[in-house]
C-alpha cells in the first residue's frame, strides 16, 4: 500500500549542448528585455522604445538568421535543445523547430518589431513594451516547444500578456469584456488539453513504463486503444479550435480584435491564431493520426461553414477590424480545411496559409490602425473616399486586400490554391464548397474598401494625412514578403513539405479500420487512370 | 440487573436533561438541565466501569464548567430569558427536526445493524480504575497529555485577549486614535 | 529567339515596377510614352519569337519555357513557364499589338488627369497579366493572368473611384468574374485530380491516351466554361460589362472588348483536347449559351442611348458568336473573329473614345449628331469599323462572321440551324443598331448644341481646363488619332488573314491548326457563296432599316423602338439584385446578426449567465445566520451518514 | 493552565537541553511511579527531536508573552514581530534534522505512536512555519494600527501555529484533535481579535460555533473509529487486520470515515461545510484571516489526508466518492459564489473554498487502490504553493484595507495600478497565481494535483477542476482589471481618507518573500517537488 | 448466556442513548437562538461522543476509550472559556446574545 517514491535525483546537470542556443535565445532575448523593461526606472522613459525594439529586432534577427541555417533537406527537428526541468515527470526544455513550426517563427519574429514600431506612440509605453515582448516570448516558446508540458505552459503563457494589452491598452468600451472573454474563452480550451496531455502521458507511461513529455517520443509509441486516442484527439482539438478559431467556437475573436490596441490586433491575427493551426497539426495530427483521420470530415465540415460563414458575416461588419476578424475566420477555414484533407498539398497549404494569413492580416489591421489613429473612427460608414487624400495607404491597402482575396501572384493565392488542390484530391465536395468562400472574399472586402476608399472624400477625410515615413516603412517587409511569397513561395514550401510528408508518412502508418485510409506520402492518387469518381459521382464520394 | 437500572435512570437522566436544555426557554434552566444531563452521562460511565472518568465527569463537568456557564448567564442578564416559540429563521426548525430526526435514524440504524455482543465483557481491567486510566495517559497518551497544557494556554491567552475590557480611549474613531497617537 | 519569349512580359512588368515607383516624377506625359513603349517593345520582341516559330515546321511550333519552380508540392508541381505556340503567340501579337497603339491613344485621352501615371501603371500592369494569361503553360499561370487581368479590370474601371457608379461597376466586374473564376477553379481541380497535371501538355497527354473518363472530362470542361463565361461576359455573367463602361475608354477598348474580354474564348480554344474527351452535350451547351447570349445582347444595344453601352452589348454579343463557333467546333473561325473583332471593336471604341473627349465626355448618342463635321477623321475611322462590324465586305468582320455562320449552318449540335437563324438575327441587329449609332452620332442634326451658347456645357465629366464655360466638340490629338488610323487599316484589311477561298488561303486556320484543331468545312463553294449572300443581305437590311427609322424621321417618332424592357435590358440587373444580392443580404445579416450575434453569442454569454444565476441563487443560502450554517453542516452530515448506509448496503 | 505549566516547563527544559546537546533525554524523566502502587507506567521515550518544531513554537509564545507582559512599554518595537518571526524560523530550522530522517528512511513513529514526522508532516509545518513568518510581517504594522491586543496576537499565532505542526505530524486521533484543537481556539480568538469591530466578533462566534459543532462531530467520528478498529493510532488502524474490530458491519465503519470528513473538512472549508468561510474570512482582522486561510488550511488537509492516506488508506474505495462530491462541490461553489463578491477578502474565502476542492482532487486521486503518492504529493505542492500566495494576497488586502481595515470593498481597488504601480503588479502575481497561470506556482500547484487525477484515471474531476478554474479566472481577472483600468471611486480608492496606503517595510519583505516563493514555484517547481514527492509514502 | 444477557444489557443500549444525545445536542444547536445554550448543546454533543468513547472501551476491554474521554473534557473546558470569552466580549459592545442578531457578514 505504501509505495516507496524512487528518489529521484534533484541535481539539474544540463545535458552540453553543442553550439549557439539559437531557439533559446529566440525566448529568453524577449524575456529578458521584458524584465528589463518592467525594472527600468520611471524617470528613464525614453530608453522604452529603444530597448523593446532592439529587443525584438534582436529576435527578429535570429529568426531569420535560423530560416538560412534551416536545413531544408531535414524533415526532422532542428537545432534541437533539450535540457532536462522535472525530471521525475519527465519534463524538459526541449525546443526543436522543423519546417512545420519553421515559418511561423520566422513569422512571428518579423511581426513583433512591425507591431511594435507601427503603432503610434501610446500612454505608458513601459508596461505595454513589456507585455509585447512577453508575448513574443511565449509565442515563441509555443511554436518551439517539442515537450508538451513547455508548451502547455507557454500555450498558457500568451494569455496573460494578450489580456492585458487588450484590457489595458485596446480601444472601444467593450474592451474588458473583450479581454474576458478571450482569456476565459481560451482557457476553457486549454482545461481539456491539459487534462488530455496529462492523459497522454500517463496512458505513455503505463504502456511503456517511461513517463515523458517528449512529443516526439509520445508519438513513435503505438499505445493508444481507438477510442482512447478520439477522446484525447478531441480534447486536443477542442483546445486548438477555440485559438484557431474553427466555428462555431469562433465569436471571442472579433471582440478581441476590435477591441485589442493595433499591435494587439497585429499579433492576436497575425500569429496568435496561429497558435490554434499549429496545435491542430503537430499535436492533433501527429500524436493522434488515426483519431485525426476519424474526425477529419467534422473538422472539414466545420472548416467549410467557418469559410462561408466568416465570409457572409463580414459582408455585414460596420466595424472595419470586426470586418477583418470575420475574414479571420473564413481564411482559417481554409486552413483547417487543408489540414484535415490529410494529404501532402493540403498540410503544406495549411501551414502556408498560416503564414500568409499572419502577413496579410498584420498588415490589414497595422492599416486599419492607422486609420483609426487619424480619423479616430473605425466605422465604415464613417468613412469616405480615403483613396482621394491617401492615395498611398489606398495602394497599399490595395495590395494587402488583393492578397487577402487571393488574386495570383500574391502570398494569398499560393496557399488557399494549394490547400484547394490538396483537398479537393481527397475530399472534393469540400473543396469546391469552400472554393466558393472566394467569390465572397472578393464581395466582403472590395465593398468595405469601396465604401471607405472611395467616392468623394466627405469633410472629416479632407485632411487627412497620408502614409508617414516610419508607416511606410513598416510596410515595406509586409509587401516585400506579401509579393515574395506569391510570385516564389518555392524557397518556403521546400522548408516545409519535406516535413509535412514526414509527417504524413508517421501518420499513414496509423489508422484504424472502417476509416479511410490517410493519403500516404502524396496526395496525388492516380497517375495512370481515372479512378477517381467523375465530379458528379464524386459529389457522393464524401456523403458517406 | 443492576446495570440495567442504572442504564435506565442514566439514560432517562441524560435524555430528559438534553430535552431541558433545548426546550426550556431559560438559559440558566437550561443550564441546570445540562448538570441533570451531564450527571446521567455520569451514571452510564459508572455503569461501564468508567469511575474515574464519571468523577471527573461531575467535578469538572457539572462542577466547573457548568458554574462557567451560569456565571456568563448571570454577568450579561439573568432576564433574558428566549421565546423558544419564536423562530425568526424561515424553514430553519422543520429542517432542522427532520435533519435530525434523519440523523438520528441513520444513526441507530447504524449501530442497530453491527453484531449483537450479548453484554459480555471480553476483557476485565486490571488494577483500579484511576490506575488503567492514568497509565494509559502516562504511557500511549503522553504527548496528548502534555499538549493538552499547550490547548490550555491558548484558551486562557484567548479568553484574556477577548474578555478584557478594552482602554478607554477604544472608544474614540479609529482616526482619531490614529491623529492622536504620538 | 525563342529563348527570349520571358521578354514580353518581361517588359510590361518592368514598366509596372517602374511606374510604381516612380511614375509620378516621371510625369505627363513622359510615363504614358513610358509605358507605351514598354509595351511596343513587348510587340516586337513578341514579333521576334512569331517570326521564329513560323520558320520552324509544325512539329516544333510548340515550346515550353521554363523560368523557375512556383508552386511545387509533391505531385502538385506548377511551374512558371512559357508555353510560345501558334495560339499563344497569336494571342500575345495582337494583345502587344492593340495593347500598343491603345497606350499611345490613352495618351491622349488621359491628358490633364491628376493620377495620369497611375493610369499607365495599371495599364502595363494588364498587359502583363493578359501575357501570362496567354502565355502560361499551365492552368495555373494561366489563372494568374487571369485574375490579374480582372484586378487591372477592377483597378481601371474604378479608376475614377470619385464617382460611385465606377467605384461600384469595378466591384461588380471583380466579384462577377469570381463567380467564374470559381467554376475555373473547379475544372482546374477536376483535372488535375484525374490527370495529375497541370500544364497544359501534361492533361493533354493523358487525356490524349483515354486518361480522362467522360464524365470528368465533362464536368471539368462545363466548370470551365462556367469560367469563360464569367470573364467572356456570356449569359448569365454578362452584367458587369456594360457597367464596366463607366472606366475611362482605352480600357474599355483595351480590355473590356479587345483582349481580357476574350480569354474566355482563348480558354476554350486551348482546353480543346479535353472539349474533345468530354460529352459532346458540352458543345451543345456552349454553342446555345454564346448563340442566345449573341442575340439577347444585340437586342438589348438596339435601345442603349449611351455610345459606350452600345458598344458594350455589341461586344458581348460578338463574344457570342465565338463561342457560337467553338461549339460548332469551329476553332479557328472563332480566332478569326476574335482577332479581327479586337480591330474593328478596339477602333470602334477609341472612335467612341474620341467623340467623348472632343465632346467633353458627353456619351449620350441623342445629344451628338453630324460629329463628322467637327471631327472627320473620327469619323471615316469609325466608318469602317462599322462597316467591318455589319459584316459589309470586304471588310474584316464579314469574313470571320461568315465563318462562324457556315460553322453554325453546317454545326452538328442539336438545334444548329435554329442557331444559325439567331446568328443571321443578331447580325441584322447588329448591323442595326451600329447603324442607329453612326447615324445619331455623325449624321443628322446638332443636338448638342446649347441654344443660347453655341457651345456644349459639359454636363459631367472632367473638363480638362476645368472650365466651364461652353466649348465645341474637336479633333483629337495625334495620339490618339493614330491609333484610330492604324486599327482601321486592319479592320479593313483584317480579312486578309483567313480568306475562304482556298486552302492556301485559310492561313490563320492553318497556323493554329496544331494549337486548336482543325475544322473541315462541308460545303461547297456555291453554298458558301449563298450563305454568305443571306448574311450580307441581313446586314444591308439591318443599315437599311436604320436609315429610314433613323435618319429619315424626328427621334421623337421612334420612341415605340426603345421598349423601357429593352433600355433596362430586360431588367435583369434588378432580377439580379432581388434574387441574388437582396437575399444573400438577408443571409448575412441573418448569419451575423441573428446566428452568431444571438445564437452564438447567446449560448457563450448564457453560460455566463448561469453562472452568475446559479452563484446568486446559491448565495441566498449564505444567510449571515449561524444556525443556517450549522443546518448546513448537519445536512451534510447526514447526506454522508445516509452514503454510509448506501454504501454498506450495496 | 497551572497543572499544564510545570509539564511544559520540564518540557522546555528538555528541549533545549537535548537541542545543545547537553544532557541525554531521560527516558523515565519525569514521572516516575512507584510499581507498588498499580500497574508500573511503562513511560515512553521522549523523541525530543520529532517534537522539536512544536516546542519551539510554544516555548517561543511562552517567551513573548512573559517578556510582553513583564517588560510591555520597555521593549523595543520589533520585539513581537522579531521574535515571532525567529521562533518560527527556529521552528524551521529543527525540521532539518527530521528531514534527514526521511532521506536516511529512519522515520518512524515516535513517543509511544504519538508522532509520525514523515516528508509530508515537515513539509506542512514548514508551510505552517512560512505563514507565521509571512502573517507577523504582515501582522506587526496592522495589530499597532488597529490597536489590537499586540503581543497576545503574535503568540496566538505561534501557538494556533503550533496546533498545526501537531496535526502535520499526528499519527493518533487525540493528537490530531488535540492539535485540531489548538489551531481552532486561537483561531477563533485571532478572528476576534479586533474587539472594537462588531464583524470580528461576529466572525469568531460563527467560527466558534460552527467550528464546536463539527469538533463534536469529528470527536464522534474518532469515536466510531475507535469502535471500528480497537485504537486511534494511524499506525494500528492501518494494520488492524480484524481481530480489534467491534463493529464489523461496514455501515459503521463508513459512518466513521465520513464523520471524519466532516469535521476536517469544516477545517478545509469544503462545500458543504464551507458556510463559515466567507463571513469568518470577511470579519476577522486581515492578517489573521490570511495566516487562517493558510494556516488552517495546510494543518486541515494534513489532518486530512494524515486520516485518510494515512489511517484509512484501505478504505479508499469507501472515501473516494465522498472526497470526489466534496471536491466537485467546492470547486463549483466557491468558482461561482466568488463571482458574485463585491468584497475582496470574501471573495478570497470562496476562492479558498474553491482552492480547498482542487487540493480534495488531489486527495481523491490518491485514493485509488493501489493508494497514489501523485495525490498526496500534489496536495502537498499545492498547499505550500498556496500558503505563500494567500499570505502575499492578503498582505495586499490587508495594506489596501487602509485605517480600521475597511476598505475591502472591489472599488478599493480601482486605479491601483497607478497609485501604486508596484504593488498593484504583486497582486496581479498572487492573482494571477491562483488563476494557475504558468510561471507561478500556483500553476504548478494545479497541475500536480490534475496531474495526480488523471494519473488515478479520474478524468472527470480533472476536467470539472479545469473549469471551475475556468470560471475563478474570471474572478481575479476582474480585480486585475479593477487595477489597472478602473476609475477611481473617490474616498474608497483614489488616495485620499481611509485609501491613503501606506506600506509598512514588514510588508514589502511578506510581499517580497511571497513573491519569490509564487514565482520560484513556477519556474523551478522541481525542487518543491523533490521534497512534496516523498510526501507520505 | 441468555440469563447473562438479560442481567446486563447490551452495550449497544449505551450506543442508541449516546446516539440520541448527540442528535439531541444538533437539535438544540440548530434551533435555539440563545448562544450560550446552543454552546451547553455543543456540550451535550462532546458527551455524547464521550459516553460513545466509554462504551467501546468497555465492550473491547480497552482503558484507551476512557483515557480518550480524559483529553475530551479538557478539550471541553477550553473550548468553553474561548466561547464565553467571545460572548462576553460581544455582549460588551451589543448586549445581544441570540445567534441571528450576529449576521452582518453573509452573501
Amino acid at each position: 500500500m505504501i509505495a516507496a517514491l524512487v528518489p529521484t535525483l534533484l541535481a539539474e546537470t544540463s545535458e552540453p549542448q553543442a553550439g549557439f542556443p539559437l531557439l533559446s535565445m529566440l525566448i529568453i532575448v524577449p524575456t529578458v528585455a521584458a524584465v528589463l523593461l518592467s525594472l527600468l526606472p520611471a524617470t528613464r522613459r525614453e530608453l522604452v522604445r529603444p530597448i523593446a525594439i532592439t529587443a525584438s529586432s534582436m529576435t527578429c534577427g535570429l529568426s531569420l538568421y535560423l530560416f538560412t541555417q534551416f536545413d531544408k533537406a531535414d524533415p526532422g527537428f532542428q537545432f534541437v535543445s533539450k535540457h532536462p526541468w522535472i525530471r521525475n515527470m519527465g519534463i524538459s526544455w526541449n525546443l526543436g523547430v522543423d519546417g512545420i513550426s519553421l515559418l511561423l517563427v520566422v513569422l512571428t519574429g518579423i511581426l513583433f518589431p512591425l507591431a511594435l514600431i507601427g503603432p503610434k506612440e501610446d500612454h505608458d509605453q513601459k508596461s505595454y513594451m513589456a507585455w509585447l515582448l512577453l508575448l513574443e516570448a511565449g509565442v515563441m516558446g509555443v511554436f518551439l516547444s517539442l515537450d508538451l508540458f513547455l508548451f502547455f505552459v507557454f500555450f498558457e503563457v500568451v494569455l496573460v500578456p494578450m489580456y492585458f494589452l487588450i484590457n489595458g491598452w485596446g480601444h472601444g468600451e467593450r474592451k474588458t469584456y473583450s479581454a474576458m472573454k478571450f482569456f476565459l474563452y481560451t482557457m476553457f480550451g486549454s482545461a481539456f488539453l491539459l487534462v488530455a496531455t496529462l492523459a497522454l502521458v500517463y496512458l505513455h507511461r503505463n504502456a511503456t513504463g517511461t513517463m515523458t513529455f517528449d512529443v516526439a517520443e509520445l508519438a513513435r509509441a503505438d499505445f493508444l486503444s481507438v477510442t482512447q486516442s478520439r477522446w484525447l484527439f478531441a480534447a486536443f482539438a477542442l483546445a486548438f479550435a477555440i485559438k484557431v478559431p474553427v466555428f462555431p467556437l469562433h465569436t471571442w475573436l472579433p471582440d478581441a480584435h476590435t477591441d485589442a490596441p493595433t499591435a494587439g490586433s497585429v499579433i492576436l491575427a497575425g500569429v496568435l491564431l496561429k497558435m490554434g493551426t499549429y496545435g491542430l497539426i503537430r499535436f492533433g495530427l501527429y500524436l493522434f493520426p488515426a483519431a485525426s483521420s476519424w474526425f477529419a470530415p467534422t473538422f472539414l465540415t466545420l472548416g467549410v461553414i467557418g469559410i462561408i460563414y466568416g465570409a457572409l458575416a463580414a459582408i455585414v461588419q460596420k466595424d472595419l477590424k470586426r470586418l477583418v476578424a470575420y475574414s479571420s475566420v473564413a481564411h482559417l477555414g481554409f486552413i483547417v480545411l487543408g489540414t484535415f484533407a490529410l494529404t501532402r498539398q493540403g498540410l503544406t497549404g495549411a501551414v502556408l496559409q498560416s503564414v500568409n494569413h499572419g502577413v496579410s492580416t498584420s498588415a490589414l489591421f497595422l492599416l486599419i490602425g492607422w486609420i483609426y489613429e487619424r480619423r479616430h473612427t473605425r466605422e465604415i460608414a464613417a468613412l469616405k473616399g480615403l483613396q482621394k487624400v491617401a492615395p498611398v495607404m489606398a495602394g497599399v491597402f490595395t495590395i494587402v486586400m488583393l492578397s487577402s482575396i487571393g488574386v495570383p501572384g500574391l502570398n494569398g493565392f499560393a496557399g488557399e490554391f494549394i490547400i484547394l488542390v490538396g483537398t479537393f484530391i481527397s475530399r472534393p465536395v469540400f473543396a469546391i464548397v469552400a472554393a466558393s468562400g472566394v467569390i465572397l472574399a472578393a464581395l466582403y472586402l472590395l465593398w468595405a474598401y469601396q465604401r471607405s476608399f472611395h467616392g468623394e472624400p466627405d469633410e472629416a477625410s479632407l485632411g487627412m494625412a497620408d502614409l508617414n515615413l516610419r508607416e511606410r516603412l513598416v510596410m515595406v517587409p509586409l509587401l516585400v514578403l506579401i509579393v515574395v511569397m506569391g510570385v516564389y513561395p518555392k524557397p518556403f514550401i521546400d522548408r516545409i513539405e519535406p516535413s509535412v510528408a514526414e509527417l504524413l508518412s508517421h501518420t499513414s502508418g496509423h489508422h484504424d479500420g472502417g476509416e479511410p485510409p490517410l493519403s500516404s506520402g502524396d496526395g496525388y492518387v492516380a497517375p495512370t487512370g481515372d479512378n477517381k469518381p467523375a465530379s458528379s459521382s464524386s459529389h457522393e464520394g464524401d456523403q458517406q | 440487573m443492576g446495570e440495567w437500572i442504572v442504564l435506565v435512570l442514566g439514560a432517562a437522566f441524560a435524555l430528559l436533561g438534553g430535552l431541558g436544555v433545548i426546550l426550556l426557554r431559560h438559559p440558566v434552566h437550561a443550564a441546570l438541565m445540562l448538570v441533570q444531563s451531564l450527571f446521567g452521562v455520569a451514571m452510564l460511565f459508572v455503569a461501564q466501569q468508567a469511575h474515574f472518568l464519571a468523577a471527573v465527569q461531575v467535578i469538572v463537568y457539572a462542577g466547573a464548567v457548568v458554574v462557567l456557564f451560569l456565571f456568563v448567564i448571570m454577568l450579561i442578564g439573568v432576564d433574558r430569558a428566549e421565546d423558544i416559540r419564536v423562530e425568526p429563521l424561515k424553514g430553519q426548525r422543520p429542517l432542522a427536526l427532520f435533519v435530525a430526526a434523519l440523523g438520528l435514524v441513520e444513526l441507530i440504524a447504524i449501530v442497530a445493524m453491527q453484531n449483537d455482543f450479548g453484554g459480555v465483557l471480553p476483557k476485565t481491567f486490571e488494577g483500579t480504575n484511576v490506575e488503567q486510566v492514568s497509565a494509559m495517559v502516562f504511557s500511549d497518551y503522553l504527548y496528548a497529555f502534555e499538549i493538552t497544557s499547550i490547548l490550555l494556554v491558548v484558551a486562557v491567552v484567548g479568553a484574556v485577549v477577548l474578555a478584557r475590557r478594552a482602554p478607554r480611549h477604544i472608544d474614540q474613531t479609529v482616526d482619531q486614535q490614529i491623529d492622536g497617537a504620538p | 529567339m525563342i529563348d527570349l519569349v520571358w521578354l514580353i512580359p518581361a517588359l510590361p512588368l518592368f514598366g509596372f515596377c517602374v511606374l510604381l515607383l516612380v511614375g509620378k516624377r516621371i510625369g505627363e506625359p513622359l510615363s504614358g510614352y513610358f509605358a507605351t513603349a514598354m509595351t511596343g517593345g513587348s510587340f516586337l520582341f513578341a514579333l521576334g519569337v512569331f517570326a521564329d516559330l513560323v520558320s520552324r515546321n509544325g512539329e516544333k511550333r510548340s515550346v515550353t519555357k521554363v523560368l523557375f519552380d512556383w508552386i511545387s508540392v509533391g505531385q502538385l508541381d506548377v511551374k512558371a513557364s512559357a508555353l510560345v505556340d501558334p495560339l499563344s503567340i497569336t494571342m500575345v501579337l495582337f494583345v502587344t499589338g492593340i495593347g500598343t497603339l491603345i497606350h499611345l491613344y490613352a495618351v491622349g485621352y488621359m491628358h490633364g488627369d491628376p493620377r495620369f501615371s497611375q493610369f499607365f501603371t495599371y495599364l502595363n500592369l494588364f498587359i502583363f497579366s493578359m501575357l501570362m494569361l496567354v502565355l502560361g503553360d499551365n492552368f495555373v499561370l494561366m489563372f494568374l493572368g487571369w485574375e490579374g487581368v480582372g484586378a487591372c479590370s477592377y483597378l481601371l474601371i474604378s479608376f475614377w473611384f470619385e464617382k460611385d457608379s465606377a467605384a461600384t461597376a469595378g466591384k461588380k466586374a471583380f466579384v462577377t468574374n469570381r463567380v467564374g473564376d470559381f467554376g475555373l477553379m473547379i475544372g482546374m481541380f477536376l483535372l488535375f485530380n484525374a490527370t495529375g497535371a497541370l500544364t497544359y501538355n501534361g492533361v493533354f497527354a493523358v487525356a490524349g491516351n483515354g486518361g480522362i473518363t467522360r464524365n470528368t472530362a465533362t464536368a471539368a470542361a462545363l466548370m470551365l466554361f462556367v469560367g469563360a463565361c464569367g470573364k467572356s461576359a456570356q449569359l448569365p455573367l454578362y452584367v458587369w460589362l456594360p457597367d464596366a463602361m463607366e472606366g475611362p475608354t482605352p480600357v474599355s477598348a483595351l480590355i473590356h472588348a479587345a483582349t481580357m474580354v476574350t480569354a474566355g474564348v482563348y480558354l476554350m480554344m486551348r482546353v480543346a483536347p479535353v472539349l474533345e474527351v468530354a460529352d459532346p452535350v458540352v458543345f451543345t451547351v456552349i454553342a446555345w449559351v454564346g448563340g442566345l447570349t449573341a442575340l439577347f445582347a444585340a437586342t438589348i444595344a438596339v435601345a442603349q442611348d449611351d455610345i459606350k453601352r452600345i458598344l458594350a452589348y455589341s461586344t458581348i454579343s460578338q463574344l457570342g458568336y465565338m463561342f457560337l463557333a467553338i461549339g460548332m467546333h469551329a476553332n479557328a473561325a472563332a480566332a478569326f473573329h476574335m482577332i479581327t473583332h479586337a480591330f474593328f471593336k478596339a477602333l470602334m471604341f477609341l472612335g467612341a473614345g474620341s467623340v467623348i473627349h472632343g465632346m467633353h465626355h458627353e456619351q449620350n448618342v441623342k445629344l451628338m449628331g453630324n460629329i463628322r463635321k467637327w471631327m472627320p477623321i473620327t469619323f471615316a475611322t469609325y466608318l469602317l469599323g462599322w462597316l467591318a462590324i455589319a459584316g459589309i465586305p470586304p471588310f474584316s468582320g464579314f469574313w470571320s462572321k461568315d465563318e462562324i455562320l457556315l460553322s453554325a449552318y453546317e454545326g452538328s449540335v442539336g438545334g444548329a440551324k435554329v442557331l444559325w437563324v439567331v446568328g443571321l438575327l443578331t447580325a441584322l441587329l447588329t448591323a442595326y443598331y451600329m447603324s442607329r449609332q453612326v447615324f445619331l452620332v455623325f449624321f443628322g442634326k446638332e443636338r448638342f448644341l446649347h441654344s443660347t451658347t453655341g457651345g456644349i456645357v459639359p454636363i459631367h465629366g472632367d473638363s480638362h481646363d476645368g472650365n466651364h464655360a461652353p466649348v465645341t466638340p474637336h479633333e483629337s490629338p495625334w495620339q490618339m488619332v493614330l491609333p484610330l488610323v492604324v486599327l482601321a487599316g486592319l479592320s479593313l484589311t483584317g480579312g486578309v488573314m483567313n480568306l475562304p477561298f482556298s486552302k492556301s488561303l485559310e492561313r490563320l486556320a492553318r497556323w493554329l491548326e496544331p494549337s486548336v484543331g482543325s475544322h473541315e468545312f462541308a460545303s461547297t463553294g456555291s453554298t458558301k457563296v449563298v450563305l454568305a449572300l443571306i448574311a450580307v443581305a441581313c446586314g444591308i437590311v439591318g443599315i437599311g432599316l436604320a436609315y429610314r427609322l433613323w435618319l429619315g424621321r424626328p427621334l421623337e417618332a421612334n420612341a415605340s423602338l426603345e421598349p423601357p424592357l429593352l433600355q433596362r435590358a430586360y431588367g435583369v440587373d434588378s432580377l439580379y439584385s432581388s434574387v441574388i444580392e437582396k437575399p444573400g443580404r438577408k443571409l448575412a445579416d441573418l448569419v451575423a446578426d441573428v446566428f452568431d450575434g444571438k445564437l452564438i453569442e447567446g449560448v457563450v454569454n448564457g453560460s455566463g449567465s448561469i453562472v452568475k444565476l446559479v452563484g446568486g441563487n446559491v448565495r441566498k443560502l449564505q444567510s449571515g445566520f449561524v444556525r443556517n450554517y450549522a443546518l448546513m453542516i448537519a445536512a451534510g452530515t447526514v447526506a454522508l451518514l445516509a452514503y454510509a448506509l448506501l454504501r454498506a448496503a450495496a | 493552565m497551572i497543572t499544564s505549566l510545570p509539564h511544559v516547563l520540564a518540557a522546555t527544559t528538555g528541549l533545549f537541553a537535548s537541542s545543545l546537546g547537553l544532557t541525554q533525554a531521560d527516558p523515565n524523566f519525569p514521572l516516575q511511579v512507584d510499581s507498588n502502587a498499580g500497574p508500573t507506567i511503562d513511560l515512553p521515550t521522549i523523541d525530543w527531536t520529532s517534537t522539536a518544531p512544536i516546542l519551539t513554537l510554544v516555548v517561543g509564545a511562552f517567551i513573548l508573552l512573559v517578556a510582553s507582559a513583564l517588560l510591555r512599554d520597555r521593549l523595543p518595537k520589533p520585539f513581537m514581530v522579531v521574535g515571532t518571526i525567529s521562533t518560527a524560523v527556529l521552528a524551521g530550522l529543527f525540521t532539518i534534522p527530521l528531514w534527514n530522517r526521511i532521506t536516511d528512511g529512519t522515520n518512524a513513529p515516535t513517543i509511544a505512536g504519538a508522532l509520525n514526522v514523515d516528508g509530508f508532516g515537515v513539509i506542512a509545518s514548514l508551510a505552517i512555519c512560512s505563514a507565521i513568518v509571512l502573517a507577523a510581517l504582515n501582522a506587526d504594522e496592522f495589530v499597532r494600527r488597529e490597536r489590537i491586543a499586540h503581543p497576545e496576537f503574535f503568540v496566538l499565532m505561534l501557538l494556533s501555529g503550533s496546533g498545526g505542526l501537531i496535526m502535520a505530524a499526528a499519527n493518533d486521533f487525540i493528537v490530531l484533535f488535540l492539535g485540531l484543537e489548538i489551531l481552532s481556539i486561537a483561531l477563533y480568538v485571532l478572528a476576534g481579535s479586533h474587539v472594537r469591530k462588531a464583524e470580528s466578533q461576529e466572525a469568531a462566534l460563527k467560527y466558534f460555533v460552527l467550528g464546536a459543532f463539527s469538533s463534536a462531530i469529528f470527536l464522534m467520528g474518532i469515536a466510531f473509529t475507535y469502535g471500528a478498529t480497537g485504537s486511534t493510532n494511524f499506525t494500528e488502524i492501518r494494520n488492524s487486520v480484524g481481530d480489534f474490530i467491534v463493529f464489523q458491519n461496514d455501515a459503521f465503519n463508513i459512518a466513521a470515515v465520513v464523520l471524519l470528513i466532516v469535521g476536517l473538512g469544516f477545517k478545509v472549508a469544503a462545500v458543504p461545510f464551507h458556510m463559515w468561510t466567507p463571513d469568518v474570512y470577511q470579519g476577522a482582522p486581515t492578517p489573521a484571516t490570511g495566516f487562517m486561510a493558510a494556516a488552517a488550511k495546510v494543518a486541515g488537509f494534513a489532518g486530512l489526508i494524515r486520516v485518510l492516506v494515512s489511517a484509512l488508506g484501505d478504505r479508499a474505495d469507501d472515501w473516494r466518492p465522498v472526497v470526489w462530491v466534496l471536491a466537485v462541490a467546492s470547486m463549483a461553489i466557491g468558482s461561482v459564489l466568488a463571482v458574485q463578491q463585491h468584497d475582496v477578502k470574501r471573495m478570497m474565502a470562496y476562492s479558498s473554498i474553491s482552492h480547498a476542492g482542487f487540493i480534495l482532487v488531489g486527495l481523491e486521486a490518491s485514493g485509488h487502490n493501489p493508494l497514489n503518492p501523485a495525490g498526496v504529493s500534489g496536495a502537498l505542492f499545492y498547499l505550500v504553493a498556496y500558503t505563500f500566495i494567500v499570505l502575499g494576497s492578503f498582505t495586499v488586502i490587508s495594506i489596501v484595507g487602509g485605517r480600521g481595515d475597511a476598505n475591502h470593498s472591489v472599488d478599493a481597488y480601482n486605479g491601483l495600478g497607478r497609485r501604486k504601480p508596484a504593488l498593484a503588479l504583486v497582486f496581479t502575481l498572487f492573482l494571477l497565481a491562483q488563476a494557475g497561470v504558468p510561471a507561478t506556482s500556483g500553476f504548478m500547484a494545479k497541475f500536480g494535483v490534475i496531474s495526480a487525477a488523471v494519473d488515478a484515471r479520474s478524468y472527470a474531476l480533472a476536467i470539472i477542476a479545469m473549469l471551475s478554474a475556468v470560471i475563478a479566472a474570471s474572478f481575479y481577472l476582474r480585480i486585475v482589471m479593477r487595477m489597472y483600468t478602473a476609475e477611481p471611486v473617490a474616498g474608497v480608492s483614489d488616495g485620499t481618507g481611509s485609501s491613503a496606503l501606506r506600506i509598512a517595510p514588514g510588508a514589502w519583505l511578506a510581499l517580497a518573500l511571497a513573491v519569490i516563493a509564487t514565482l520560484l514555484g513556477g519556474i523551478v517547481p522541481q525542487v518543491l517537488l523533490h521534497f512534496t514527492d516523498r510526501g507520505l509514502f | 448466556m441468555h440469563l447473562v444477557a438479560v442481567a446486563n444489557p447490551n452495550p449497544k443500549a449505551y450506543l442508541f442513548v449516546a446516539m440520541a444525545l448527540f442528535v439531541l445536542g444538533a437539535v438544540g444547536l440548530l434551533s435555539r437562538r440563545n448562544v450560550i445554550v446552543m454552546f451547553m448543546c455543543v456540550e451535550l454533543m462532546l458527551n455524547a461522543a464521550n459516553l460513545t468513547f466509554v462504551t467501546f472501551a468497555r465492550m473491547m476491554g480497552d482503558i484507551r476509550g476512557q483515557a480518550i474521554v480524559f483529553f475530551t473534557m479538557v478539550v471541553a473546558a477550553a473550548e468553553v472559556v474561548v466561547g464565553l470569552g467571545i460572548i462576553v466580549s460581544i455582549y460588551r459592545r451589543r448586549k445581544a446574545v441570540t445567534a441571528e442578531e450576529a449576521s452582518l457578514l453573509k452573501g
